[in-house]
């Protein structure tokens, strides 16, 4: 049966229920508990092997030698495709996603971040 | 892998000097490599007498000493047939199979905008996929090309 | 009146991504159409040759957003036949939940798309709130909306928990629900039947000839799909029915990929169900042994083509990538002339074209189109701030006042 | 004087009119989103469009013809306006009534449809071209139906001014149930008038991007939108006068709020539409206006002459 306006009966059952979208920046957006986001680094665990910076598919972090088996990591955010790879390939669990991805900035050096 | 091994005994039938050139890697999967002259006559027959009648896509690459050209073609089994054919870096010129597969235009375009090849009975009314304003003689899918020498080629012109 | 050629894109409205058609029109007539290809060039096959092979899965993902899953599992799969790898029957299993949950995703976001096309926002909403609901599940299951970095070489990364399963189920009801009230609409609302029905007409003959894959081949009644012709993973174990329809034309096209849905629909709970214990992922060797391998998949799109040739060390020598959208270009002229101009973008859109996918040869260089020039991203940058001065804008400046905020 | 040029600048003239389209685009994308589900735009929205686009750069093609592309929002807006002084908004009688506005106010509402003709055609542009060409070919088709349905029930009411058809059906409300067929009519081709879906052909902007306002941007685009949002409430508020005359009271401030909720009983049935329906093709547009919406306005005004006949009789 082919007719015009056939969406209408559902079109009016949508007045009494809730919208499905939010009002994002005010209401927070919640993602997934295993959310791949921005980086988590644990300058205690690292070795300083460097398989990150070598299994990275975009350049996007570097391990630094501060001192005697102290390392730091600098991860370009605006390089990373939060892939994970790294997370996946550190053997001794230094590197971590977390579930941060509000990570726009009007400035690119913000980008670069030490840990 | 019956149908696979019948598919090459057909060729080898067809073509004497096919014989035993094929190589069955997995179900379903055909290379063989085929000698420039008369590779037309063997995608012909593959196409029309033993029904690989779709061309999934035509492979261009630089192996170093000479240009591979791979045209993959399938059949309704699924099984594909892969023929290569050769041609040398100097003169890279090969027939269009158009006559054969209407689809074949953007492949060949490709093989023609990135590798450098000649293809002949291809019009010649567009270049893909590279954009017009591209530097002649450029061609970035072969191993001795890097983004460098466009740099260098394109200082004189900027 | 006479005629007068149109430019359809790069940038244009109906089109998602920037391709360039030109439209002789004739009064509202498509006399002739062309077509311009090469504005998405992003140089992934030369890039591939740089690479590792484990780095060129999250580039070769990052071909398209949509089929993100159909490009990685077709490399993939090359390059465990090359290193002769044996993987897990849960990786298989995995890697089919989630491919036909990006196929689900990917028929949504079309029928969505589609009703855009037609001016009908209200499906569009509505087929991308449901779409939603995938992509939650996606997210769940591997961490990310798109680019789901599931597959590795030798089996996928992450497993699913029983709880997991048990909420794909229950998504899957919901999603089952809304697919049926759209294959009823699609079908019943004669303003949505008026415009697709003999629209863009691909006959069997024309699409085979012109070599056109995937939903576009199907609608005209052609049972292609190498999920069935050339089974890969765990297909050939599988039980479901190829989706096909008569119609030849955009309506046939929109009926093929909601029956589409329903049986992915089918395919995941089957998978789910039938999902093996066991590891998820064999270890595979870093460096792979010379040869060459060929694989195809079907994407949502239709059939994904990867070809890798490797030398023995741990980056490939040539990879070489056919996306769906680049066979179904080859018929697109035809699809469009003699139609009315209002239905090219929906012709267009019913072959769910993904140009990212179709394009993508040039590493770090690209052109600025309608240009002369050539410029390198850094001669970009230079050309674009003396632009912006000349105009009165210069962004030294209004760099230097972000860091006083 | 002082009093005239109040009513026509500021109560119910523009100042008045401006507010309320505002509040009626407002009302018609919260309604839209609503319906879709979503939540929709904050309070300020339509405003702070209208605001932005006036901040915003006012760019003149090259190849247009300058004063014209500068001059036709400025008329669109004019015409609109002035239609809008001709509806009776709180009792029975509009402020200046006279015999025959009811084709004067139609005559007024055809103007923006071809300033935006104009304006497509002198922005010598391929879009706006198509554009323009094509807001004159459904203009045709739409115009005749639209008319047709909105002079039946005048027919009926033996008068050709509106405060005349609105204190007719007053006096007999039951007789407003025979113009129902005129209403369908009426709003089908309304929307075709506003250039909304199902027949926002001219604009169409996965077709041919902005149609006939391609060239357009910055003030002139704001002066436009702001015509459209008039001609929402003019035309919303002309179809509630014709054809829902009832219930109206004699307290100009309750009167005043009646007519409110009319405009937005049409406003809804309007919004609603577009929801419901795609858009159709130029030629599938034409066909529908000539084949169905032409055929039953005829329909209308042969009942409403039998009627007249029978209440004569």
């Amino acid at each position: 049966m082919k007719s015009v306006g056939r969406i209408v009966p559902y079109l009016l059952s949508m007045l009494v229920k809730k919208p499905n979208t939010i009002m994002y920046p005010f209401v927070p957006a919640v993602v997934a508990d295993d959310f791949r986001g921005a980086l988590k680094f644990d300058k205690e665990k690292c070795i300083g092997c460097k398989i990150c910076e070598r299994v990275c598919p975009s350049d996007a972090i570097e391990i630094e030698k501060v001192a005697d088996k102290q390392f730091k990591a600098i991860v370009l955010m605006d390089k990373c495709i939060f892939c994970g790879q790294c997370v996946d390939s550190c053997p001794k669990d230094a590197l971590e996603n977390t579930k941060n991805f509000e990570l726009a900035s009007l400035n690119r050096e913000s980008m670069r971040v030490e840990i | 892998m019956e149908k696979e091994t019948l598919v090459l005994n057909k060729l080898a039938g067809a073509f004497p000097c096919l014989e035993g050139a094929g190589v069955i890697p997995v179900e379903r999967r055909i290379f063989l490599d085929v000698p420039s002259d008369i590779f037309m006559d063997v995608i012909k027959y593959a196409c029309l007498e033993l029904k690989f009648d779709h061309l999934c896509t035509i492979t261009g690459l630089d192996a170093v000493d000479y240009f591979e050209f791979i045209y993959h073609i399938s059949n309704s089994d699924g099984i594909v047939l892969n023929l290569k054919r050769r041609a040398p870096k100097e003169n890279p010129v090969i027939d269009s199979v158009l006559p054969l597969y209407d689809g074949a235009t953007f492949y060949e375009l490709e093989l023609e905008g990135i590798l450098g090849a000649e293809v002949t009975g291809l019009p010649k009314d567009r270049q893909y996929p590279l954009p017009d304003s591209w530097p002649k003689g450029q061609y970035p899918l072969r191993k001795d090309w890097s983004p460098d020498s466009l740099q260098n080629n394109l200082q004189g012109e900027c | 009146m006479g005629k007068m050629v149109i430019p359809l894109g790069p940038q244009h409205p109906a089109l998602e991504e920037p391709e360039s058609f030109s439209l002789l029109l004739q009064g509202e007539r498509v006399a002739a159409a062309t077509v311009a290809l090469g504005y998405n060039h992003r140089g992934m096959e030369k890039a591939c040759e740089s690479r590792t092979y484990i780095q060129n899965i999250y580039l070769l993902e990052r071909i398209c957003g949509i089929c993100s899953h159909s490009h990685s599992t077709c490399y993939v799969q090359t390059v465990e036949m090359l290193a002769g790898l044996e993987i897990p029957k849960r990786a298989l299993y995995l890697r089919a939940l989630i491919g036909e949950l990006e196929r689900i995703h990917s028929h949504l976001l079309w029928l969505g798309v589609a009703g855009h096309e037609i001016g009908f926002m209200t499906l569009f909403m509505y087929a991308w709130k449901d779409r939603e609901v995938v992509l939650d599940i996606l997210e769940m299951l591997t961490g990310n909306r798109i680019n789901y970095g599931m597959n590795t070489i030798g089996g996928v990364r992450r497993d699913i928990t029983p709880d997991q399963a048990q909420d794909v189920l229950k998504c899957l009801d919901v999603l089952e629900e809304r697919t049926a009230y759209y294959a009823k609409l699609v079908t019943e609302e004669r303003t949505i039947v008026n415009r697709l029905s003999g629209v863009g007409i691909l006959l069997k003959e024309d699409g085979l000839r012109f070599g056109a894959t995937g939903p576009v081949l199907r609608a005209a009644g052609v049972a292609m799909d190498i999920r069935k012709d050339d089974p890969y993973g765990i297909y050939a174990d599988l039980d479901f029915n190829v989706a096909t329809d008569e119609h030849a034309d955009v309506y046939g096209r929109a009926i093929v990929r909601v029956t589409e849905l329903i049986e992915s629909y089918k395919i995941c709970r089957q998978v789910i169900k039938e999902m093996p214990d066991g590891p998820i992922v064999v270890k595979a060797p870093s460096k792979i042994p010379a040869g060459e391998a060929f694989s195809r998949y079907e994407a949502p799109r239709g059939e994904d083509i990867h070809y890798t040739r490797s030398n023995g060390t741990d980056k490939p020598d040539r990879v070489k990538v056919r996306a769906p959208t680049l066979a179904n270009l080859a018929a697109i002229t035809h699809m469009i002339e003699g139609g009315y101009l209002a239905d090219v973008p929906i012709i267009i859109a019913a072959i769910d074209p993904c140009f990212s996918c179709t394009d993508r040869m040039i590493k770090v260089i690209d052109s600025s189109s309608g240009r002369e020039n050539i410029f390198d991203w850094a001669g970009l940058r230079k050309y674009s701030m003396e632009w912006y001065s000349k105009q009165g804008i210069d962004f030294k400046n209004m760099n230097a006042f972000r860091k006083e905020d | 004087m002082a009093l005239t040029l109040f009513y026509i600048l500021i109560f119910p003239g523009f100042l008045f009119l401006s507010v309320i389209s505002l509040v009626f685009e407002l009302i018609d994308r919260r309604l839209y989103a609503r319906l879709q589900n979503r939540v929709g735009p904050p309070w300020f929205q339509p405003l702070a469009d209208f605001i932005k686009l006036l901040s915003k750069e006012s760019i003149v093609p090259k190849e247009a013809d300058s004063r014209i592309f500068r001059i036709i929002p400025v008329f669109a807006l004019a015409a609109t306006a002035t239609a809008f002084m001709y509806i009776p908004m709180w009792g029975l009688k509009s402020l200046y009534p006279f015999s025959g506005d009811l084709i004067v106010v139609l005559y007024f509402l055809t103007i923006p449809t071809l300033t935006f003709f104009l304006a497509g055609w002198f922005s010598s542009s391929l879009y706006a071209e198509l554009g323009a060409i094509r807001v004159m070919t459904q203009f045709f088709a739409y115009e005749v139906p639209l008319y047709m349905s909105i002079l039946g029930p005048a027919l009926l009411a033996g008068t050709w001014s509106i405060s005349g058809v609105t204190n007719y059906y007053h006096m007999h409300p039951l007789i407003a149930l025979v113009n129902i067929p005129g209403l369908v009519v009426a709003l089908f081709a309304t929307q075709g008038k506003l250039e909304r879906v199902p027949f926002d052909i001219p604009d169409a902007e996965t077709e041919i991007v902005g149609g006939t306002f391609t060239e357009y941007s910055g003030r002139f685009l704001a002066l436009f939108r702001m015509a459209i949002d008039f001609e929402l409430v003019v035309m919303s508020a002309l179809i509630a006068a014709v054809f829902f005359p009832v219930f109206i009271p004699s307290n100009p401030i309750l009167g005043f709020l009646v007519f409110l909720v009319k405009l937005l009983i049409v406003v809804f049935l309007l919004t609603l539409m577009r929801t419901a329906l795609a858009r159709l093709r130029i030629d599938q547009m034409i066909n529908f206006c000539w084949k169905v919406l032409a055929p039953f306005s005829l329909l209308q005004i042969l009942i409403d002459l039998i009627v007249r006949g029978v209440i004569k009789a």
